[in-house]
């Protein structure tokens, strides 16, 4: 079909182009509902049957990077919402600026998450042969960016732990295959989102969107949103668990 | 007013000049269209490649099974058989095989917009099919997948030692294929109707589509992260369904049926949908309940979600959770039974012709009637407790899937290929494939049922000998579908270069497509069309030619209450 | 007696005749349903055949009350069948109390079952007849499913946890069972033979061939292997409750809950020891997760079993009127 | 034809600021709850607070306040499935009363009624 200036040739107008693609993309983001659902599922059997182990896991996270991240994510969905905001009423030239923010944002979630991972690399907390979830414990010397309070909690926690549940290490690794795979998927959804905004970017720099015509700010919007809004289901499954002990 | 049956086609029949098939040439301008009639044609023949295949690893089954001593393939070779059987039938033929292609070829034009609502995401759909299909034939040829299609935990994750990893990507990158195709059909649906096409003026063709959509978007992101969490599973040890971790095998059944049961439907609804076409032109008469049958299409797809667990009675779950959901199971069978009596129905004061769609759909309706009927036999609890992973149950969901969904697809395929090429096929030829088709499927089938009853389990490569008299009647039976299969394909293919021209309407039928040439042309309608008539009113729609002022047909049934 | 084209297998179980009746009963309302829509769809395409090439059919659209009928009718019909299929499956999952209890171990791709004396077999099941059974089913690697045709019973055999299986033998003879979960390779030939005896045959053939284990005596065995006898002293002076006719009475537990000790709750205690706590002890116990089989824990149950009998100490915690004990 | 119920609204910044203070001050409420011991009721703070952050989300940052009736069914399918799919697996996880194993310690307190006793 072919293209005749913003509207492409299957569409009348350019309203109906516009709410098609607008249906298209909440249909989609109600596939990725259903996606997290599986997943949240497995998380909610297996955290209401192995309790001790899922808040053991829960404390070994840092609630002020979870946090952080938290804030980072929700402002980084107010920029988005202020580039939609801009391309709505044609101000060229705060779109780029809010992307551009959106973007940056974006990336410090990236560069904290990326921090996170390492120090469950470190920590022997990734699911596999060398999971140990008393390793830090164990092995203080080698985990020396806990400090020693903290320390002294988590060893004090892990002896609760490990007395109501003695497979604990089992089952704290469903918490990290958990962990992992929510916030992997996560993270993968935000790659794909940070992959769009630079491309919008790119188009807006061109001043390609206007008040006319903005459908692809407007759509990478939702996205992001959406992809926002996981994260505001992780942060407390995954960080919250029973930390009032 | 003419009496001939070819009232639109004169003797001096042409091809359009310009159509989809020769607006442009070269293997380019096929692999990147985004015309959903060419796209339709490429699904068209990589669901044919499928199905020839699994129709091999069937023929394979059928022949081994001819002994109960199991002495053609070994144990390995044949549990690969029927897996990969289960794999490519069910997700790279029945899931996309009358969605993507007659779904793909007709909505646009059905509902008279030019294209779907998103082209290239379209074309997109069946790259994703083919890198899918590529994952799973690449499994295929280096180890083969034992684990059946249902890829149950812990086998499939820890003792298989096939190649399920890549048969497992396989089928979840298809699902991404799926979920596109159902993402445009709902939209396309919801914003691409022409001027005059309301909701109900569609014909049940669509509406078995959009509730076909529904089950595909709101269920295929289930099986991906499920089929994702087995592959990360077996690849990277994550624990969900490993009991050794102290996961749970049971869960893994769980998720993988809330999308394989509605995926049932996602077989059958397109197939319902066929079938309510063919029925009333054939009858030339409106459907009988048009409401009611597009409720029903809609009933199934909601109510399909929620008895996944059936598939589950006794695999120790709770007590309670079965009676729900095998309360549930009866609850979906009855919109299904509507539309049999509503189809039975419509026959009663129409003027009934037997071109070979019409025996397609009169198979359909004695076929899925013997399928759904057994499907109250497994639903229910009591009797489920003997016939559950039986060959009662193979026989079951074959009259369904088989004897429903393909003959549905056959008789669709026949009824649009005129549409599709512009050309007819040879109608004889084609009515004693229908018939033969019929036959050989009920003598392959029917014994199965004996056999479950009996208590022969499924996935057997060697089994008891009292069981083998119904085995070889049923291999016998494979053997006369092969050839119902093949003889469509060669003359369909004949038919397709060296049919006698169709013309722009021959049957004739009521559909918007059927307003615009044949082969239509690659912006499907000349100018946009308006819709002032209901769907299959062959009384208000004088350019069909047929004889409205001769002796009207009585009711035959009841009084009317719809007379227009 | 057997027709060269059988369609209903023997009859041997309490179930066979209940499950056949309602097979019998859906297949006669369903061949009502099949036979009057098959008759009408005939009659109505020779009636209303095409005559003429231009002919139409009537204006007919539709029927309310027909439709409110062919919907509502059905709905009741159906609903008569789920809930006599409801009884006839509750009356299967819900075993009755006196049962012979048979332990059946799965695993690729053979059986082994084990008699209450500690008899063992592999592919075989001998059970007397017109007594109630009741299988104990366990998995070693993957989901199995035991299934008997001739009694219209089968259960899955799931890793990880125990299901069971109850039937009530009606017919003496010999009767297939099968795996009917696909589990692997050999699959089709994870089967045997159910023999089905009378009851003095029974007893004689159980008490035949001493050679087999006694599992209890197995289980005896394990008990001091595993150094279960330090703590679980028999006169309740241990750091562990004693377990003298703790199996089947009601524990005490530290939450004030109490709980029945059956084959779970010892499994459980072994596997996960610090998940109920006995009123009265301290969590000391390590978990015996990975160390010991299934089959092991089988041994040690029927250990604790043979315990019943067995004076229970005074001081034996948990609830005062029942025997109570936890390891 | 589609129908042409809705021209753009435009959302003020003004209102987006209102609500993104809104959503960082409801985090901090989240993480503030998860320090008392609520019983039970831990997780059901935590779940409600973020499902109030995320309506906001969807109603304001994605506009679905002033969406057509077909984006809000939409939505409003996409709940519905998911809380068919968590639900009704559940219920058999819940209602799992037979024979055990180690398993679901959700109904861990019910007493089994056929315990073995030959």
């Amino acid at each position: 079909m072919h293209r005749t200036g913003a509207l492409y040739g299957q569409f009348e107008t350019l309203e109906q182009q516009k709410e098609t693609a607008s249906l298209g993309m909440w249909i989609f983001l109600v596939t990725e509902v259903m996606f997290f659902g599986g997943i949240m599922l497995a998380y909610t059997i297996n955290r209401h049957t192995y309790y001790h182990a899922f808040a053991m896991g829960s404390q070994t996270l840092s609630i002020q990077l979870g946090t952080l991240n938290t804030g980072v994510l929700l402002a980084s969905s107010f920029t988005m919402a202020m580039a939609v905001w801009a391309a709505q009423v044609g101000k060229k030239k705060l779109i780029p600026l809010f992307l551009a923010l959106t973007i940056v944002l974006g990336f410090i979630f990236f560069g904290v998450k990326y921090v996170e991972y390492a120090q469950k690399f470190h920590h022997h907390l990734v699911p596999g042969r060398n999971f140990d979830i008393a390793y830090c414990v164990n092995n203080p010397s080698q985990c020396e960016d806990i400090n020693a309070k903290d320390m002294e909690k988590e060893r004090e926690e892990l002896t609760a732990a490990m007395e109501a549940d003695p497979d604990l290490n089992a089952h704290a690794q469903l918490y990290y295959s958990a962990y992992f795979g929510m916030t992997g998927l996560h993270a993968l959804h935000m790659i794909i989102g940070a992959g769009l905004l630079f491309w919008l970017l790119r188009g807006s720099l061109a001043g390609r969107f206007s008040a006319e015509w903005n459908t692809p700010v407007d759509l990478v919007g939702l996205y992001w949103h959406f992809v926002d809004i996981v994260w505001i289901y992780l942060f407390p499954l995954l960080y919250l668990i029973d930390r009032h002990k | 007013m003419s009496t001939s049956s070819t009232i639109n086609t004169g003797p001096a029949l042409k091809l359009p000049e310009k159509h989809y098939l020769n607006a442009s040439y070269g293997i380019r301008s096929w692999l990147l269209t985004t015309d959903h009639k060419r796209i339709a044609l490429l699904y068209l023949a990589s669901v044919t490649f499928f199905f020839f295949i699994g129709g091999f690893f069937a023929m394979m089954i059928r022949l081994h099974l001819m002994s109960p001593y199991g002495t053609l393939l070994s144990a390995d070779t044949y549990n690969r058989m029927f897996t990969m059987h289960g794999v490519t039938m069910v997700f790279f033929f029945l899931i996309p095989s009358i969605p993507a292609v007659l779904g793909n070829f007709l909505i646009p034009l059905m509902v008279g917009a030019k294209d779907l609502a998103f082209p290239k995401i379209n074309l997109l759909s069946w790259y994703i099919y083919i890198i899918g299909g590529s994952f799973t034939l690449y499994s295929m040829m280096t180890g083969g997948l034992d684990t059946g299609w249902t890829f149950y935990t812990p086998l499939s994750t820890i003792y298989s030692n096939s190649a399920v990893a890549p048969a497992v990507v396989g089928v979840f990158i298809t699902g991404f294929s799926s979920i596109l195709t159902g993402l445009n059909f709902l939209v396309t649906v919801h914003t691409m109707r022409a001027p005059g096409m309301t909701w109900f003026r569609l014909p049940l063709f669509v509406w078995a589509h959009y509730a076909t959509s529904v089950v595909m978007i709101l269920g295929t992101p289930v099986i991906a992260i499920t089929l994702g969490l087995a592959a990360m599973e077996r690849v990277f040890g994550l624990g969900f369904f490993n009991p050794a971790m102290g996961g749970d095998p049971i869960l893994f059944q769980h998720l993988f049926w809330f999308y394989s049961h509605p995926a049932v439907y996602i077989m059958i609804l397109p197939a319902m949908g066929v079938i309510s076409e063919l029925i009333p032109t054939f009858a030339r008469k409106k459907l009988f309940g048009y409401h009611f049958v597009a409720a029903a299409s809609l009933a199934i797809a909601v109510i399909g979600f929620l008895v996944w667990a059936h598939h589950m009675f006794l695999t120790g779950q709770s007590t309670y959770a079965a009676l729900a959901f095998s309360f549930l199971t009866f609850l979906v069978a009855i919109p299904s039974a509507v539309k049999v009596f509503n189809w039975t129905a419509t026959l009663f004061g129409g003027s009934i012709s037997f071109d070979t769609p019409m025996l397609y759909a009169f198979g359909f309706l004695g076929l899925f009637l013997v399928g759904g009927l057994t499907g109250l036999f497994l639903g229910c609890l009591g009797i489920d407790m003997h016939v559950h992973d039986t060959y009662f149950v193979v026989a079951h969901f074959h009259y369904i899937m088989v004897g429903g969904a393909v003959m549905g697809y056959l008789g669709g395929l026949h009824f649009w290929w005129p549409k599709i090429t512009g050309r007819k096929y040879p109608e004889w030829l084609a009515r004693i494939a229908a018939l033969v088709l019929f036959v050989g499927f009920n003598l392959t089938f029917f014994p199965q049922f004996v056999l479950g009853y009996l208590g022969m389990p499924r996935r057997y490569h060697v089994y008891p000998p009292e069981f083998q008299v119904y085995n070889v009647m049923s291999t016998a039976g494979a053997s006369i579908l092969a050839v119902g299969y093949l003889l469509p394909m060669i003359y369909l293919m004949w038919a397709a270069f060296y049919g006698e021209v169709a013309g722009n309407n021959p049957w004739p039928a009521t559909g918007l497509e059927w307003t615009t040439p044949s082969p239509p042309p690659t912006e499907n309608f000349e100018v946009t069309p308006v819709v002032t008539w209901e769907a299959y009113d062959f009384h208000n729609r004088p350019e069909l030619g047929l004889d409205v002022l001769g002796v009207p047909r009585h009711g035959g049934m009841l009084p009317a209450h719809g007379d227009d | 007696m057997q027709s060269p084209l059988p369609f209903f297998p023997v009859q041997a179980s309490s179930f066979a005749g209940d499950v056949d009746l309602l097979f019998t009963f859906i297949l006669l309302t369903c061949l009502l349903f099949a036979v009057l829509v098959t008759l009408l769809a005939i009659y109505a395409a020779f009636k209303y055949r095409r005559t003429s090439p231009g002919e139409v059919g009537s204006t007919v659209e539709g029927n309310l009350p027909l439709e409110i009928g062919w919907t509502l009718i059905p709905l009741l019909i159906s609903m008569v069948m789920f809930a006599w299929g409801a009884v006839v499956y509750v009356n299967f999952r819900t075993a009755p109390k006196d049962t012979l209890n048979i332990y059946v171990v799965g695993k690729q791709w053979m059986w082994k079952s084990q008699q209450p004396n500690g008899k063992r077999e592999i592919n075989e099941l001998h059970v007397p007849v017109n007594r109630d059974i009741k299988l104990i089913l366990g998995s070693e690697d993957v989901i199995h499913d035991f299934y008997v045709p001739a009694f219209r019973a089968k259960m899955d055999v799931v890793p990880g946890r125990y299901n069971t299986l109850w039937f009530r033998p009606t017919r003496i003879g010999k009767y297939h069972f099968f795996c009917s979960q696909y589990c692997g390779t050999n699959h089709a030939e994870m089967g045997g033979w159910v023999t089905v005896m009378d009851p003095a045959e029974y007893a004689a053939w159980l008490s035949d061939e001493a050679g087999d284990v006694n599992p209890a005596s197995a289980g005896e065995k394990l008990f001091t292997q595993l150094a279960c006898v330090t703590c679980h002293l028999g006169n309740g002076t241990g750091r562990a409750p004693s377990l003298n006719g703790v199996y089947g009475g009601k524990v005490l537990l530290a939450d004030g809950t109490t709980v029945t000790a059956d084959d779970a709750y010892i499994r459980e205690s072994i596997l996960q020891p610090k998940a109920k706590i006995v009123a009265g002890y301290q969590p000391v116990m390590p978990t015996f997760q990975g160390l010991v089989s299934e089959e092991q824990i089988l041994n040690l149950t029927a250990y604790i079993k043979s315990l019943q009998s067995q004076p229970v100490p005074a001081k034996g915690a948990g609830v005062a009127p029942a025997t109570t004990g936890k390891k | 034809m589609s129908e042409h119920e809705h021209s753009e609204h435009i959302v003020p910044p003004s209102l987006y600021l209102v609500i993104i203070l809104t959503l960082m001050c409801l985090t901090a409420l989240t993480v503030a709850v998860a320090y008392i011991d609520l019983g039970r009721f831990n997780i059901v703070a935590a779940l409600g607070i973020a499902t109030i952050k995320a309506t906001l989300v969807v109603l304001f940052f994605m506009h679905a306040k002033y969406s057509p009736k077909r984006t809000k069914l939409v939505i409003f399918a996409g709940i519905f499935w998911l809380i068919i799919l968590l639900f009704m697996t559940l219920s058999d996880y819940a209602s799992r009363v037979d024979y055990r194993g180690v398993r679901y310690p959700m109904s861990q307190n019910l007493t089994l009624t056929h315990a073995p006793r030959s």
